[in-house]
């Protein structure tokens, strides 16, 4: 059954057989299109109980906003979260990769993951594809050794930091780290910092934009604040763009009518014997 | 010019009150000099699922095709029909697969979940990225256009006919004003039961 | 797209001064705590001391990528290794395996690396790995891009069999001059002091740095 | 991140010996945009009032709007040296006509000497999108928009600058009237032109990163510009 | 007489090519006329910070001076006063800054010659080094300068600044270099919650900015100097002044893993 | 002057067979119909003064001055034709700028008197132009250093303690030479200087005069600048006083 559109079991990995199709069609002066780019600010602090990250939620195609509520800190474990900056795809592919490994990881030792395992399953990953695989990532988590944040950088080097920035908007977010942080802050406080390092990537760079997110990481308990703040609100249209019915010119109509498929399932008990 | 202009095609999607929309070009050209005008990029991929496919027309085919093969092999394995969700994570990992030698794709998804029939769209980039609002999505060349036109057109809760209206209008100004897009335009707008389809007058030059 | 922000773009790395010095009974292995994208400083308290078993660690300068990378691989190697062994693995033979990796590796790494420890063999020793994968051992060995600056100093200064304090004091001026000239090198000193009892580490603060002559 | 394979290598500035080689380019893209839309007895025309270059906001209160007479406005997004420059050249020059001739240059008279004035700068060109609008002769309102090498097309609305492909299909179809079959109130209002204007600017500060911070608009009647000023996002 | 934008004659005019001994007129020998113009800074200053309170102005900017990474010279005072109603800064090639510094002073001397009783005002001198810097770009050799310029004029306090390209606008806040992606966000917030700052409020925040840069700019420079101009009290230049550092942070990391 | 030119006194670039050349001396006269100007070098400083010749009743105070800024070091009164003397000073700043430019530091007012009598010699030489119908004085305090130069239509000049140039030039030397210079402080010679214009001013030829001081000595920071106006109002009130008592003197005496 195997034809030669599609393998019946696809290899894992990367395929690489477009590749030469592609670098003809480059060498032929065809520029090779951009891939969407969290511009981003993402942040990152250990605070008295904890981790907290933080998050703004743009993401731009060159210079215009491909989304603009995407969700950038991404699901690793249930103790660890992990926020993505750089190219979007790597950033999402990436996090739930190692996500599903960590999943495997806890289930083959019964134990809570710590943090560092990913910390290090991250970077090792990094490191094998040299850079080219574009995933700048803040990681933090809480396990039995206490909070641990991470910043992870694309070509596979890591940082251990009591509070750290990554992406276009991570000097605007450092410089209010910087003049405000101190050891040992509320969670209250942490919060606040997290939000007004946000903002002022969302701000102040014009790749960073829309909400903050953040996402308190307590030891048992994950407190994830989609949409914590919204910084900017859309403006308000002065007049609705509604169209009359029939402004548009049909040529030609057709109507499928669908039918509603019900598949009735039978629910088997399994068999446990 | 970027690969993904080669042949030009303007897409957009839009969600409704319990329907959704997806809307297309029909030109086919190679840079600046049109060969047809009745070249499909949405396809239809379930009862309540389509796919807009714009970009490089040869991957448009082939990506329709190995989607189509990915998508009946998972129902016939599953004995169930795939939802707009699963229909597309499943895009996403195919086009990351090649991630370091794309397809010249960037998918456009609408359609209704098979059971609860709650209204999905999304996009992708070339390599999977998923962006998945509550508004629209737009796609192909003439995407800056189709982002300005959307934003002031669409508003929540549109019934299909209203949604219909929308929907072309948005397309229709956007690739006008795209030198590689328009003559002509396909409207599919998808309820719970019907999927109408409209041939639209455009400009054909 | 870079927008011209050598920060958004340039790799991570640790342009850096590195050092290590031995003493009577060991060795003072010292670093600044600078991690640079271009100008920006990613990172301004840098751990450059990697610790590869008790007795050998290693100052890291280049790629921050390249050389976690290898410190986590020879760590490993010489931890296994030590098992076998029954006892931990001699300088020379950590020495020895960093280079074996920066060599085979020549032209995919970015690697300036410091092997320093104590044995019961040797006692003190230091090995030089520059970029390329050569390896020399050497009394006192200094690195990174604000190594240049200070090469003159080093030779002034040092001396055979100092004693401990005064070691460490040598150590931390040179280290100080370097920060002080090399834009790439800053923030506060590590030091590492390694004897028989394994290593005893101390920060010198931005603040209580020794000062210079500086016009 | 480019997705080609090339160039991707890591560059250490810190342990390069190849020679820094910087290189200068006289431009640079400070964003903006501007709409115009022009009535029967009226103008308006709008700017955003972001700054910008790169990822960064040089300011978020910059009038891109330079008043030439009293019935004659230009709007200028793009490079700002250049802005600088070309405006100043320009007022200087409705100054010499005004002291020459005695009178006010008229804005189609206008129209045409910033066209000539671009393209004296054929082969070093000013950079940017320019829109000039105005009453003409008659009274009508009219817009001039031009490329930077001066070629100058009439119209009656026109969109430029950064998001101008975002806003000028909103334009075509509900100025314009492009593409409909049921056409309600047609009557263009000043009211109505202005609200255009900000719904559009609404649109662009959404999608666009160069324009966001607020909109100066300035309506032009025969009583003479007046100014109105509305908020954006500022992200 | 003295024009700031021209091109200064080729080295060694009509001097005898290389290796030759004469050099006779209409003979094309030996270097072209054409002039190979500085694309690149050499020795170059960091960021400035400038800021505009209630009643007036201050900028600060540290006495680095950088060739390459190398910290070369560490006692370059890059901000300074121009006269009674200007202060001036400036980042970038310190080379180009001590020509622009010269034809500037040399402009005051003329105003002081003519002894009209008139004093050149910041917008004045805003308005004419956007016009030099912008004629230097048309001509392909751009002076390698962010420059800043503050002062009092009518009673109210000015800041704007211009840039290599002749780019120029004015603003509340105005920090270039490092500075405009480190320092701008602090000012900004702190701007937003107190628009009318007065003069200590001002200097605090300048000096946590530059704490910050000297943090995170790997070619800053822990001694600066500030230039204040006040309505009330006239223009001061204060310093060296000293950052003040806390790193009690780096007790805290070990490792990177 | 004895003879008179007799044909050899159209051209600066001709003797006269007695060795002389006439349109030189014809310009010392012209500088010798305007108002005095004097300058005194003291310890700290030099001060120039001037009598501006009024001949307006319209005339505005404070305008039309005899007495320049060439650089923040260097002033220079004049005398003469006051046209062909603000091309001097124009002349002298544009020296005194490119020096500036060149060699980064101020001009040495020795140097700057070479050049300026070097460009106003140059007139002397050529049949098509005609002399500066100017004197100067250029005054500085450089480097603890007071230096005064005049420079007449010659392109002659000399370094002087004391000098004076203009109509009542000669009974103003004799003035001068009655002070001990070098015992003076500039604040104490202002008001001699203000004195002696006005002992020498002639009250019948000549109706008004305005008085300038200027100076540029340690008090000034080396800055050549109009004197202040308490130090001018003092001096002049001296200079008044002086007066009177010289007249009633002179009816005692009679």
């Amino acid at each position: 059954m195997t034809s030669i559109l599609c393998p019946e079991i696809p290899k894992p990995g990367f395929s690489f057989d477009n590749c030469q199709r592609n670098a003809t069609l480059e060498s032929k002066g065809f520029a090779v299109p951009k891939a969407t780019k969290t511009g981003t600010t993402i942040v990152g602090i250990i605070y008295k109980d904890g981790v907290i990250l933080g998050a703004d939620t743009r993401a731009t195609e060159d210079t215009t906003v491909a989304d603009k509520n995407c969700e950038k800190i991404h699901f690793l474990a249930p103790n660890m979260y992990c926020c993505g900056a750089g190219t979007a795809a790597d950033t999402e592919m990436t996090t739930q990769m190692i996500s599903s490994k960590l999943e495997l990881h806890r289930l083959f030792t019964n134990r809570v993951v710590r943090v560092c395992t990913a910390n290090q399953m991250l970077k090792q990953y990094l490191f094998g594809y040299q850079g080219y695989i574009g995933a700048a990532l803040i990681l933090g988590g809480v396990d039995s050794t206490g909070p641990h944040l991470y910043s992870i950088y694309p070509h596979g080097s890591t940082d251990k930091l009591p509070y750290t920035t990554m992406g276009s908007g991570s000097l605007a977010a450092m410089a209010i780290f910087e003049s405000r942080w101190k050891p040992d802050l509320t969670e209250e406080e942490g919060i606040q910092l997290i939000r007004d390092a946000i903002a002022a990537g969302i701000f102040n760079d014009l790749g960073s934009g829309s909400n903050v997110d953040v996402c308190v990481i307590r030891k048992g308990s994950v407190d994830y604040k989609r949409t914590y703040d919204e910084a900017n609100k859309k403006g308000v249209r002065q007049a609705s763009y509604r169209y009359p019915r029939g402004t548009t010119k049909v040529l030609d109509t057709k109507v499928f009518t669908v039918e509603e498929t019900v598949h009735q399932l039978e629910t088997e008990s399994m068999d446990t014997a | 010019m970027s690969i993904l202009g080669y042949n030009g095609g303007a897409m957009v999607a839009m969600k409704g009150d319990k329907c959704v929309s997806i809307a297309a070009d029909k030109r086919f050209g190679i840079q600046a000099q049109t060969i047809t005008c009745d070249f499909k990029k949405v396809f239809d991929m379930g009862p309540r699922l389509y796919v807009g496919l714009p970009g490089l027309a040869t991957d448009v085919q082939t990506v329709m095709e190995k989607l189509r093969f990915r998508k009946n092999l998972y129902e016939l394995k599953e004995n169930r029909t795939m939802t707009p969700e699963v229909f597309g994570a499943m895009l996403s990992s195919m086009l990351y697969e090649k991630r370091f030698g794309p397809f010249f794709v960037e998918p456009v998804i609408a359609g209704l979940h098979p059971t609860t029939h709650e209204p999905f769209i999304c996009n992708m980039d070339l390599i999977g990225c998923i962006n998945q609002p509550d508004d629209f999505v737009v796609g192909g060349t003439a995407s800056a256009q189709l982002y300005g036109m959307c934003e002031a057109l669409w508003e929540p809760n549109l019934g299909p006919e209203d949604l219909f209206e929308t929907t072309a209008q948005a397309l229709i100004n956007a690739f006008d004003r795209d030198a590689i897009s328009g003559w002509g335009a396909t409207v599919y707008i998808i309820e719970k039961d019907k999927v109408t389809v409209r041939d639209i007058k455009t400009r054909m030059d | 797209m870079n927008m011209g922000n050598d920060w958004m773009d340039a790799a991570h790395s640790t342009g850096t001064s590195i050092m290590a010095a031995e003493f009577d009974g060991g060795v003072v292995i010292g670093a600044d705590s600078r991690t640079t994208t271009g100008a920006y400083i990613a990172n301004r308290v840098t751990d450059k001391l990697t610790k590869v078993t008790d007795h050998i660690y290693c100052c890291r300068s280049g790629s921050a990528a390249d050389t976690q990378a290898i410190a986590d691989i020879v760590s490993y190697h010489l931890n296994f290794h030590g098992m076998e062994l029954g006892e931990e693995p001699p300088v020379e033979v950590g020495a020895a395996v960093f280079k074996e990796l920066c060599y085979n590796y020549r032209d995919s790494l970015m690697a300036g690396i410091l092997v320093a420890g104590w044995d019961k063999l040797k006692g003190g020793q230091i090995y030089s790995i520059p970029i390329g994968g050569m390896c020399v051992r050497q009394n006192v060995s200094i690195g990174g891009s604000g190594s240049s600056y200070v090469y003159g100093y080093v030779d002034a200064n040092f001396k055979p069999k100092m004693s401990k304090e005064d070691c460490v004091k040598f150590v931390t001026n040179t280290l100080a001059l370097a920060m002080s000239r090399d834009g790439s090198s800053g923030g506060v000193v590590r030091l590492g002091i390694i004897t028989e009892k394994g290593i005893e580490r101390r920060v010198i603060l931005g603040t209580d740095l020794p000062k210079f002559y500086e016009d | 991140m480019s997705l080609s394979m090339e160039g991707i290598r890591p560059h250490y500035p810190d342990y390069s010996n190849a020679p820094m080689q910087r290189h200068f380019s006289p431009y640079a893209d400070n964003g903006g945009s501007v709409v115009a839309i022009a009535g029967d007895d009226f103008v308006v025309i709008g700017a955003d009032t972001r700054l910008s270059a790169g990822f960064s906001i040089y300011t978020r209160d910059q009038n891109k709007l330079f008043p030439l007479s009293k019935t004659t406005v230009l709007g200028c997004a793009g490079c700002w040296c250049d802005t600088l420059t070309l405006t100043r050249i320009l007022t200087s020059r409705m100054q010499m006509y005004q002291q020459e001739h005695n009178k006010t240059m008229s804005t189609v008279a206008c129209a045409q000497m910033l066209s000539t004035m671009l393209y004296y700068k054929r082969f070093f060109p000013y950079y940017i999108s320019n829109v000039l609008v105005g009453l003409d002769n008659e009274g009508k309102g009219c817009v001039y928009s031009y490329d930077p090498i001066g070629h100058c097309e009439k119209a009656t609305y026109k969109a430029g600058g950064s998001a101008g492909a975002l806003l000028q299909p909103l334009l075509d179809n509900q100025i314009g009237l492009k593409n409909m079959e049921i056409i309600g109130d047609s009557k263009l209002t000043i009211e109505k032109a202005t609200n255009i204007i900000k719904d559009v600017f609404i649109s662009a500060a959404e999608r666009d990163i160069y324009t966001g911070d607020s909109v100066i608009i300035n309506i032009i009647t025969k009583e003479g510009i007046k100014d109105d000023k509305f908020e954006l996002r500022k992200d | 007489m003295f024009d700031p934008t021209s091109n200064p004659p080729p080295f060694w005019q009509n001097g005898p090519a290389p290796g030759a001994f004469y050099n006779f007129p209409n003979t094309k020998s030996g270097p072209s006329d054409e002039f190979q113009h500085s694309q690149a800074p050499i020795t170059t200053a960091t960021s400035i910070v400038a800021i505009k309170y209630a009643t007036g102005v201050i900028i600060a900017g540290d006495l680095l001076g950088s060739y390459g990474s190398l910290a070369r010279y560490r006692n370059c005072p890059r901000v300074l006063q121009v006269n009674e109603n200007i202060i001036l800064g400036a980042g970038g090639d310190y080379g180009d800054f001590q020509y622009i510094k010269n034809f500037i002073e040399q402009k005051i001397v003329q105003e002081e010659c003519l002894d009209d009783g008139f004093k050149l005002k910041p917008k004045s001198l805003y308005c004419w080094l956007t016009r030099v810097m912008y004629s230097c770009r048309s001509k392909f050799d751009p002076l390698w300068n962010n420059l800043v310029i503050g002062g009092i004029q009518d009673g109210e306090p000015f800041l704007g600044t211009v840039d290599k390209l002749g780019t120029a606008f004015t603003d509340k806040i105005i920090c270039t270099g490092y500075g405009a992606h480190i320092a701008v966000p602090l000012l900004r917030e702190a701007m937003e919650k107190n628009p009318n700052m007065s003069k200590d409020e001002a200097k605090a925040l300048v000096e946590k900015s530059m704490e910050v840069l000297f943090y995170r700019d790997a070619r800053s420079f822990p001694k600066y100097q500030v230039a204040i101009i006040d309505q009330n009290e006239g223009s001061v230049i204060e310093g060296p002044l000293v950052v003040k550092q806390n790193w009690s942070l780096a007790h805290m990391i070990s490792g990177y893993n | 002057m004895s003879s008179i030119g007799t044909g050899y006194d159209l051209s600066a670039s001709q003797f006269s067979p007695d060795g002389r050349v006439f349109q030189v001396e014809y310009a010392m006269k012209a500088v010798e119909n305007s108002g005095t100007i004097i300058g005194l070098k003291a310890k700290d400083g030099v001060i120039l003064a001037a009598e501006k010749l009024i001949l307006s009743k319209l005339h505005e105070t404070g305008t039309n001055r005899r007495i320049f800024n060439i650089d923040t070091h260097i002033g220079m009164a004049v005398s003469g034709l006051i046209a062909d003397a603000r091309q001097i000073v124009e002349i002298a700043r544009k020296e005194a700028a490119a020096y500036r430019t060149k060699y980064g530091t101020k001009i040495p007012v020795k140097f700057l008197n070479d050049r300026v009598s070097m460009y106003i010699h140059a007139y002397t030489l050529y049949s098509a132009i005609r002399p500066y119908g100017c004197s100067v004085i250029l005054s500085s305090f450089d480097n603890d250093e007071p230096e005064m130069y005049t420079i007449d239509p010659s392109g002659v000049s000399f370094g002087f303690h004391g000098c004076a140039t203009g109509k009542a030039k000669q009974s103003a030397k004799t003035e001068i030479e009655k002070l001990k210079l070098g015992n003076y402080t500039c604040k104490e010679l202002v008001k001699e200087a203000a004195k002696i214009i006005y002992t020498v001013h002639d009250e019948l030829k000549d109706k008004n005069f305005e008085l300038e001081l200027s100076w540029v000595c340690k008090d000034s920071k080396g800055v050549h600048e109009k004197v202040p106006d308490s130090v001018y109002s003092d001096a002049e009130k001296a200079a008044k006083q002086a007066m009177e008592a010289d007249s009633e003197s002179d009816t005692e005496d009679m």
